[in-house]
């Protein structure tokens, strides 16, 4: 029973409650609050796992960047609409039933695996290996990259504007 | 490092110049018609295609993540004839959009086309990963680039929804499959794999939903009817090959190669997935009315019979997919591409605009009854020779059943495409007068025709070519 | 011994034909037959050259030609004939060449018609003259497939009520339209093609030679449990052709929609490819099964001949009359091969020449009577005996030929398959064998009276009889219907040299 | 009759002649169209056909022991030594058929030249066709070396004999009657055929040499035998009109007289006879059979000859007395004393020819052929002497042929202990002599209707043929007469025997006399006294309604029932099955109920799906 | 703690994710359960690299990050011009297309 544990349970509860929230709430903006609050604790689950790198990207790129753009879309649609968005669910039993069978199957392999506890310690520091490894070689992958964020801008643009 | 054409990535450094001209040319582009960028990135691609027949293996680039070896040549020169002739045929699409917006869409393709030339490079779980979304997410815009059009925009959402879902789950999977190997790179996951280890059997069957997702394989095929029936028709002639072209590339790369006698294990699920789909896109076409439906869901019971040839899980087998490929990509762009011609005249896909087709156009007949037998696997056209080589395949697993029941259900599909035949040769003309056909798509039909016909007549050099690209994998 | 390709040229003219017609005779309906004319009779005079030069004392195969196709699959394109295949290369010559003529007036759209026919005709020689699996069952596709058109545009629709516990299945089928008969031909044959597939693959991958090539399967042995699979396959698929019962639905109404010509290559030769099918695959390859399975198939066939016997009776359309007829004699086609005696097999064989030119000719004057009377109902017509003798006598000849009159080649055939019922392990087939003769002399000779040789119906005048073309196709089958009667020994000599070994390799082990 | 050959060359010019002039006719279609060179060219070929039949038999020389009389050639080849051979066997009975055949056959033809003088030229081109064609299969019948010719031949005549019965088709009656006797004879020859096929199997062979020498050796199998050679019989029970397979030929006077008078007087109809006794050595092998035979016989000649009594239709009265004679000739055969059934065939076959051609000539003067409107004809001689005279030797009054060889056949059926049968001869005998005279006394010398026709002209060829036959008939009679007195009087049968029957004979003619010459009698009395008889011979004891109410009634019905299921159940279930399929491809359709969450729905499942399927398999 | 508890953690919010998926009415919504699915996928990813001692998962982690980033973004501009066409984000109204 060390601290890590309980920080682990504590982050758990954390995200599996605001997980919940978001695919439960009616209200949408809450819904997105909730996502928030799921990335931010996915982002506590990093640093346990001693990421702190990705805890700053998933707090910038995820919690910053995707939460406000969503906010953005529902502001543009609702503004379209000019109500709220009350979100009522399709089928919650059945949606229920067959995510926790895939939950139990993923589950199902889980528990075949060998159970690992031992990890090896950190060594060096990963952002700098991060880091290299982007320039290094990595590099043309991250081109590739970029090429698709701009695509997917490209086309997120073509669809968003509003042809004259 | 120096572009060359020895050099692994010339193919994709290439498209990328064009795709950067195109993009200057779309930034300086003005005017409402700018079809000239559409001529660029056509004859570009072109260029492509012909420095991709110079292409010779190389070795591996990116430390080893990236490989040009036979089987990325072969599937990159599909992929760049298949674009080709696509974008030859949507070259005079009346829509205005298509016009206006000729930089978007042609940027679109080219990038999705990028993707699929690094994914059959890709030795690398996330050099596979981000090809794979790559050549995804433009097609989701392309779906709904007549953004105008409920229906498009719909079947983008469909689209969107299920590609996002299952390729979700492909990452989850490979996650796992990273996780179980401690490696991202296929070669050394091959290596140490070992047969049983749950986690890894965890990923490559989650990781197999996004590619199930992208070659339409049943169940996660019900994107596709939607998005044919409503996407522009050029486009989805070529969506409905290229992208499934390099799902099945995707597919040996990560189940095939270096899995040597352990490819075997994948025997029943490919056997599964061959039978269902077959099964369901050979039933589920029978009642369609909508021509490009009724193509949409005769392209799944396709990818059913390719799967026939997975199920194998040998170099011969592999080998016949490959060949099914091509002849598919002949046959089903042909396909739809004779519906757009119709469509474009008569303002009509549904099956009954063929009517009496024979004695207005006797040609376009004669080329859209080639692609249908072609598709139903008749003699002396290409599809034939797909066909049974992939059954033969087969039969050396001892899939004697699955083989009896694949020919069995081609029997269901020759229905169907007899149908649309018999409403081109037997059913009277409901207006009299010769189909229209702008120049540029006659010429991509009449590539087709010449594809069907030749592979038909011709088969053994690309058969010999796909065994050689194929048996190194095992 | 032969300096040219002379199977080569008999299997590709035809095909040739078809290319020269769709591409030169562009609404020259003169031009398309004569192109017609003259490939089919380029075929036809090689196969009657052949027929006549084949070495009777060297028998075995000759006239052999290869070219490797796919060499790793072992694929190549190897041809030659034996005495039996020699004598369905004749038989296919003869009847397209009748039907050229009888089809003459064929008016709409006759150039895809003859383009059609012509492609058919190759993929029917095909099958006869190739040695290698893989092309044989390329050519049996091409054989099959052109029907679908040829019925579904110049076929004839006629009329079932939808009736019994299974009418709704009818309307929603469609049954009795010409639509329909092509379309459940066509599937249904290649419905057994899939199981020919299958046994092809079957044997070559249990034969482990890498080749698909008659002969070198025929050295191969299998063991019993892939050969009883094997030629179930091989019998289902062939048979389905074959018009065995109860598979054999496709037939009247695919023939009785037919075309005239259709018809008379379908039920004329193309059946004969079923049975040839089993014959020269089935039992080549696999003796054992095939004495293993012979009570199947010889029970089948007994059905067969009685059922179809007795369904033709009860017909009124003079059409389906005749494809019953075709039905019935099926039967003892496969009866006199499942007896798996020398006698019974050359009967099977020449009963598949004697059925093929007699209902041939059949189908030709069905085609001219409905031409000039415009109907098939039997019992409209009557007395046309004495309006058109030409077409009445050949018909006669015709029907005699069915009910193994002697003289006719249909004689022969019967006698040897009875002789072959009797001394086989199962001799009561000889009961149904025999019966099945008399219902046939009950039936032809109630329709020749019915409309031919009775009193003469008030429905019709003007009729004429034959004319022009039209005549050289009732003497050619008559013809040959009376010679080959008279002289069987002229196609038998040659068929024993084939059948004999067929036998032997039965009773080896 | 001494064992005697004669040449194989020749016996083949006597066949190929009558074929000649058929290909002729056949094949050259003005030759045909125009009746008069049909005629020419069909008889001329059976006047040298006449010719070198007779040459034939007067040049054949004694046979050689245990050598084959046949010649013979392949027909069907087969890996080792033949399957079936064809040739012709030139002993003493294929030699006196030959005769028989071409002379009767040549009269008919000029016969019918007169006869059918104003049919229409072109189908009187047909008809000579049809004649020479049937001279052909005669001949090769009777000279067929193997039993697979024989059979071959055997349905050849058939073949004619269906032509020419239903020459005038425009007839209902005629075209009906036609294939009756088609099918009712094909029934017989089932049983024929099989026979062969069985005899094949069981001894390898099908020539009849072959076959007699094993025979003699004992070599063929003994069970088999007796259901082979019943079979066999059976053929000549259709072909010959044996009970319950004699209905065809009374119809069969539906053909044109002469035709009738030469293929179902004459020739054909004893083809049986001849079949029996061309194999009695195998028959001989199977006595059961043989007493079989000789009862069927005896039954069917006296159930003619009841028939014939009460017909008014003089071609069917002379139908149902060839059908009684056919009867004699078989019990004979039965009997075991072919040869007396064999001699009465050829005496038959002129009488019973002559006595058609004649009654040809009545029925050409009264344009009927009810007796009872007939009569007065006392004062026209050429036209009655001919068929009185027939009918004498019919009725059996010496020295005309009937006389000896009936007296020959009662004979032998008696030394066969074979009581009833010949009882039932005697009383046919009687019979006989009986309705024959009541013919010849109400067509003849009845006083009245015929004398208002006075004068009848009857075409001179027409009374020449008949006289022709006359004189043979007579001249058989007396060589038959000179014979048996000069061999005096065989002393197997009883010495009463000749005097009984000639009583017979003397009986009949006198009730007939009685009856319808003096009207002493009433028949009419004598029909009321045997009422039951005479109610049942008019319907012909019911026998063919009962082959109609089986044609009908249990084959067509069948028949249907059996299209009827084809039909709606057979081909029913293939469409039910493509029905169904069609149905579960439109509610697959269903699945994709076009929104969006239940593909992603599709794609969740697929991944149960794989998970399960990775868990079962993958392990 | 052990590597099962992660990846356990992880199955979980993918599952909910994907509840979320099939539930949700709104586009929007829909998008959301995305999102935490391929959480689920980053939190695996980082657990193995830790576990496993090896850069790969991390940079693994990056590129999903930023895939799912431009994901995000094309999807929300589907939302909004399938809004601008049919007035509605409510998934289940978009059935035009079926059978």
């Amino acid at each position: 029973m060390t601290l890590e544990t309980v920080a682990f349970a504590g982050v758990a509860v954390v995200l599996l409650v605001s997980s919940l929230g978001v695919v439960l709430t009616p209200n949408l903006f809450h819904s997105v609050l909730w996502l928030a609050a799921a990335l931010v604790a996915t982002g506590g689950v990093f640093l346990l796992l001693a990421a702190p790198f990705l805890f700053g990207v998933q707090l910038l790129l995820y919690a910053g960047g995707v939460v406000t753009i969503v906010v953005f879309a529902i502001m543009l649609t609702e503004r379209l609409v000019g109500r709220t968005i009350r979100q009522a669910s399709r089928y919650l039993v059945n949606g229920a039933v067959l995510s926790a069978a895939v939950f139990v199957g993923i589950v199902g392999f889980l528990v075949q695996a060998p159970a690992v506890t031992g990890r090896p310690e950190v060594t060096g520091d990963l952002t700098l290996a991060v880091g290299r490894a982007l320039v290094g070689p990595f590099a043309l992958v991250l081109e590739l990259l970029a090429v698709l964020l701009v695509v997917a801008l490209l086309g997120a643009l073509y669809f968003a504007r509003s042809e004259s | 490092m120096t572009l060359s054409l020895a050099s692994p990535m010339a193919l994709e450094a290439a498209l990328g110049v064009v795709l950067l001209v195109v993009f200057v040319g779309a930034l300086l582009a003005r005017g409402e018609d700018r079809r000239g960028l559409a001529w660029l990135a056509t004859i570009g691609v072109l260029a492509v295609g012909v420095l991709s027949m110079f292409a010779r293996p190389a070795g591996p680039a990116l430390g080893g993540m990236f490989v040009q070896d036979g089987l990325a040549i072969f599937a990159k020169r599909l992929f760049l004839t298949a674009t080709f002739i696509g974008l030859l045929a949507g070259l005079s699409q009346p829509d205005r959009a298509f016009a206006r917006r000729a930089g978007e869409y042609h940027l679109l393709i080219l990038s999705s086309l990028l993707g699929m030339l690094v994914l059959a490079s890709a030795r690398d779980l996330i050099l596979l990963f981000l090809a794979f979304e790559l050549m995804s997410i433009p097609l989701y815009i392309l779906t709904g680039f007549l953004k105008r059009d409920a229906g498009a925009v719909e079947a983008s959402l469909k689209f969107f929804l299920v590609g996002s879902v299952s390729s979700a789950v492909m990452a989850y999977g490979l996650s796992f499959v990273y996780g179980a190997a401690r490696t991202t790179d296929l070669a050394k996951i091959a290596a140490v794999a070992k047969a049983g280890d749950p986690l890894l059997t965890l990923g490559l069957v989650a990781a197999l939903v996004g590619i199930a997702f992208k070659i339409a394989a049943f169940p996660f095929h019900m994107w596709v009817p939607d998005t044919y029936e409503a996407a522009s028709t050029p486009f989805v002639a070529w969506l409905s090959v290229a992208p499934k072209a390099a799902g099945f590339i995707a597919l040996f790369r990560v189940y095939f190669e270096g899995a040597g006698d352990r490819a075997g294990t994948w025997v029943p699920i490919a056997a599964f997935l061959a039978t269902v789909t077959m099964l369901a896109g050979n039933l589920m076409a029978l009642p369609q009315q909508n021509t490009k439906r009724l193509l949409a869901y005769s392209g799944i019971a396709q990818i059913g019979y390719m799967l026939v040839g997975v199920a194998a899980a040998s170099a011969s087998g592999t080998a016949m997919v490959l060949f099914y490929l091509v002849a598919y990509v002949f046959g089903n762009m042909g396909a739809f591409l004779v519906v757009e011609a119709l469509a474009r005249a008569e303002g009509s896909e549904a099956t009954t605009a063929f009517r009496g087709l024979a004695q207005r156009s006797p040609l376009l007949a004669l080329a859209m009854l080639l692609f249908l037998l072609s598709l139903g696997g008749i003699p002396f056209v290409a599809g034939f020779w797909a066909k049974l080589y992939v059954f033969w395949a087969a039969t050396e697993r001892g899939l004697y059943w699955l083989v009896l029941l694949g020919a069995i259900l081609t029997v269901v599909a020759l229905f169907y495409y007899l149908l649309v035949a018999k409403r081109m040769y037997i059913e009277a003309p409901e207006r009299t007068g010769r189909v229209p056909v702008a120049a540029t798509l006659a010429l991509s039909v009449a590539l087709c025709a010449l594809g069907v016909v030749v592979l038909g007549l011709y088969p053994k050099a690309v058969v010999l070519a796909a065994l050689r690209v194929a048996s190194p994998l095992f | 011994m032969i300096p040219f390709p002379v199977l080569s040229i008999i299997t590709w003219a035809p095909l040739v034909g078809a290319v020269l017609i769709m591409f030169l005779a562009r609404h020259s309906p003169l031009a398309v037959r004569l192109i017609a004319l003259v490939t089919t009779s380029v075929s036809t005079v090689l196969s009657v050259f052949i027929f006549v030069v084949y070495d009777r004392e060297a028998a075995g195969f000759q006239f052999y030609e290869k070219v490797a196709l796919v060499p790793p699959l072992g694929i190549s394109y190897e041809i030659a004939v034996d005495g039996m295949s020699l004598l369905m290369v004749l038989l296919t010559s003869v009847i397209i060449f009748a039907g050229v003529f009888a089809s003459w007036t064929v008016k709409e759209r006759s150039q895809e018609f003859y383009a059609l026919l012509l492609a058919l005709v190759t993929g029917v020689y095909g099958v006869f003259v190739s040695l290698d699996l893989f092309v044989f069952f390329l050519f049996y596709e091409l054989a099959v497939l052109p029907m679908y058109l040829l019925i579904g545009i110049w076929g004839s629709s006629g009329e079932v009520r939808p009736r019994g516990i299974f009418g709704w299945a009818f309307r929603e089928t469609g049954v009795g339209t010409k639509e329909y008969a092509a379309m459940k031909l066509t599937l249904y044959l290649l419905f057994g093609s899939a199981f020919i597939l299958v046994g092809i693959f079957a044997l070559y991958v249990s034969a482990g030679t890498g080749s698909f090539s008659f002969l070198e399967l025929e050295a191969a042995t299998f063991d019993a449990r892939t050969q009883f699979w094997v030629f179930l396959a091989f019998y289902v698929g062939f048979g389905i052709l074959a018009g065995i019962w109860p598979l054999h639905t496709w037939s009247p109404d695919g023939h009785a929609s037919a075309p005239t010509a259709v018809s008379m290559l379908h039920a004329g030769v193309l059946m004969k490819l079923g049975a040839y099918g089993v014959v020269r695959v089935g039992m080549g390859l696999l003796p054992d099964a095939a004495v293993e399975l012979a009570w199947l198939v010889g029970g089948i066939a007994c059905i067969n001949v009685v059922y179809g016997a007795l369904s033709a009776m009860a017909q009124t359309d003079l059409k389906y009359v005749i494809a019953y007829s075709s039905v019935s004699h099926m039967g003892l086609v496969m009866l006199g091969a499942a007896t798996l005696t020398e006698a019974g097999l050359n009967g099977s064989v020449f009963q598949m020449f004697a059925h093929g030119v007699m209902t041939g000719l059949f189908f030709a004057l069905v085609g001219l009577v409905y031409e000039k009377a415009h109907s098939r109902a039997i019992f409209t017509m009557g007395g046309f005996g004495r309006v058109m003798p030409g077409i009445a006598t050949a018909f006669t000849i015709g029907g005699l030929s069915s009910l193994g009159l002697p003289a006719t080649s249909g004689f022969v055939a019967e006698i040897l398959t009875f002789m072959g019922a009797w001394r086989s392990a199962h001799p009561w087939w000889l009961v149904p064998a025999v019966a099945g003769t008399f219902l046939t002399a009950v039936y032809v000779l109630r329709v020749t009276k019915q409309i031919f040789w009775g009193p003469p119906s008030p429905h019709f005048d003007h009729l004429e009889d034959a004319r022009g073309p039209e005549w050289l196709a009732l003497v050619l089958l008559t013809g040959v219907i009376v010679i080959f009667g008279l002289m069987p020994a002229i196609a038998l000599g040659p068929v024993d040299t084939a059948t004999v070994p067929i036998l032997t390799r039965m009773v080896k082990p | 009759m001494s064992l005697r050959v004669g040449s194989a060359m020749v016996a083949l010019l006597v066949l190929a002649l009558p074929f000649a002039a058929f290909l002729l006719l056949a094949l050259v279609r003005p030759l045909r169209r125009s009746a008069v060179a049909a005629a020419v060219t069909s008889i001329t070929a059976m006047v040298a056909a006449v010719a070198s039949a007779f040459w034939l038999s007067w040049r054949a020389v004694p046979r050689v022991l245990l050598q084959s009389p046949s010649t013979t050639w392949t027909w069907i080849p087969a890996d080792g030594g033949p399957m079936a051979t064809v040739g012709v066997m030139v002993d003493e009975k294929s030699m006196a058929m030959c005769m028989l055949v071409t002379f009767v056959s040549l009269m008919v033809q000029l016969y019918s030249w007169a006869y059918l003088h104003d049919e229409p030229r072109t189908s009187l081109g047909r008809y000579y066709a049809y004649h020479s064609l049937f001279a052909f299969s005669m001949l090769g019948l009777v000279l067929a070396p193997t039993f697979i010719q024989m059979f071959v031949f055997w349905e050849l005549v058939g073949l004619c004999s269906y032509l020419l019965i239903g020459y005038w088709y425009d007839r209902p009656s005629a075209a009906r009657a036609a294939v009756k006797a088609f099918w009712i004879t094909k029934l017989g020859d089932l049983g024929f055929v099989a026979g062969i096929v069985m005899l094949w199997v069981a001894a390898g062979t099908f020539d009849f040499w072959d076959l007699f020498r094993l025979a003699n050796a004992g070599a063929l199998p003994r069970d088999g035998m007796p259901l082979i050679m019943f079979l066999i019989y059976l053929g000549a029970v259709g072909k010959s009109a044996q009970f319950p397979l004699h209905v065809w030929l009374p119809d069969a006077m539906e053909g044109p007289t002469p035709v009738s008078a030469l293929i179902h007087a004459a020739t054909m109809v004893t083809a049986g006879v001849f079949l029996v006794t061309r194999a009695f050595p195998l028959f001989l092998l199977v006595p059961d059979v043989l007493t079989l035979i000789a009862w069927v016989g005896a039954f069917t000649a006296l159930l003619a000859a009841s028939m014939a009594c009460v017909e008014n239709d003089i071609k069917r009265v002379l139908a149902y007395s060839t059908v009684s004679q056919l009867g004699y000739m078989m019990a004979a055969a039965g009997a075991q004393s072919p040869s007396a059934g064999f001699n009465h065939l050829l005496a038959h076959g002129v009488f019973k020819a002559l006595l058609f051609l004649g009654a040809g000539v009545v029925i050409h003067i009264f344009h009927t052929n009810d007796v009872f409107r007939m009569g007065g004809l006392r004062t026209q001689p050429l036209v009655w002497v001919p068929f009185v005279l027939a009918t004498l030797a019919l009725a059996g009054v010496p020295p005309l042929p009937g006389f000896f060889t009936k007296e020959a056949i009662l004979g032998g059926v008696l030394e066969a202990h074979l009581t009833l049968p010949f009882a039932m001869l005697a009383l046919t005998a009687f019979l006989t002599a009986f309705y024959m005279f009541r013919v010849v006394f109400l067509t003849f010398f009845r006083p009245g209707l015929g004398d208002s026709h006075a004068p009848h002209h009857v075409p001179a060829l027409m009374s020449l043929v008949c006289w022709t036959l006359t004189v043979f008939t007579i001249a058989s009679g007396v060589a038959m007469a000179r014979q048996v007195l000069s061999a005096g009087h065989h002393d197997d049968a009883p010495a009463w025997l000749p005097a009984f029957s000639l009583a017979l004979a003397g009986g009949g003619i006198l009730l007939a006399w009685l009856m319808y010459q003096r009207q002493a009698l009433d028949p009419a009395r004598l029909s009321a006294a045997l009422a039951p008889l005479d109610w049942a011979a008019r319907r012909r004891y019911g026998i063919d309604a009962v082959f109609v109410g089986l044609y009908r009634f249990a084959l067509l019905a069948f028949a249907r029932l059996v299209g009827w299921l084809d039909r709606y159940v057979v081909d029913g279930i293939l469409n039910v099955l493509s029905a169904w399929t069609l149905r579960a491809g439109d509610r697959a359709r269903r699945l994709q109920s076009g929104q969006p969450q239940d593909y992603v729905y599709g794609v969740a499942f697929g991944v149960l799906l794989l998970f399960v399927l990775a868990q079962w398999r993958l392990r | 703690m052990s590597l099962g508890a992660y990846l356990t953690l992880a199955a979980a919010v993918f599952a909910i994710g994907l509840f979320g998926v099939l539930t949700r009415r709104n586009a929007v919504g829909i998008l959301l359960g995305i999102e935490l699915m391929l959480n689920a996928v980053n939190i695996n990813l980082v657990a193995f690299a830790r576990f496993g001692g090896d850069l790969g998962g991390i940079l693994f982690t990056l590129f999903t990050i930023a895939i799912t980033v431009a994901e995000v973004a094309v999807g929300l501009a589907i939302v909004i011009v399938i809004f601008r066409v049919r007035r509605t984000v409510e998934a289940d109204h978009l059935d035009l297309l079926r059978g």
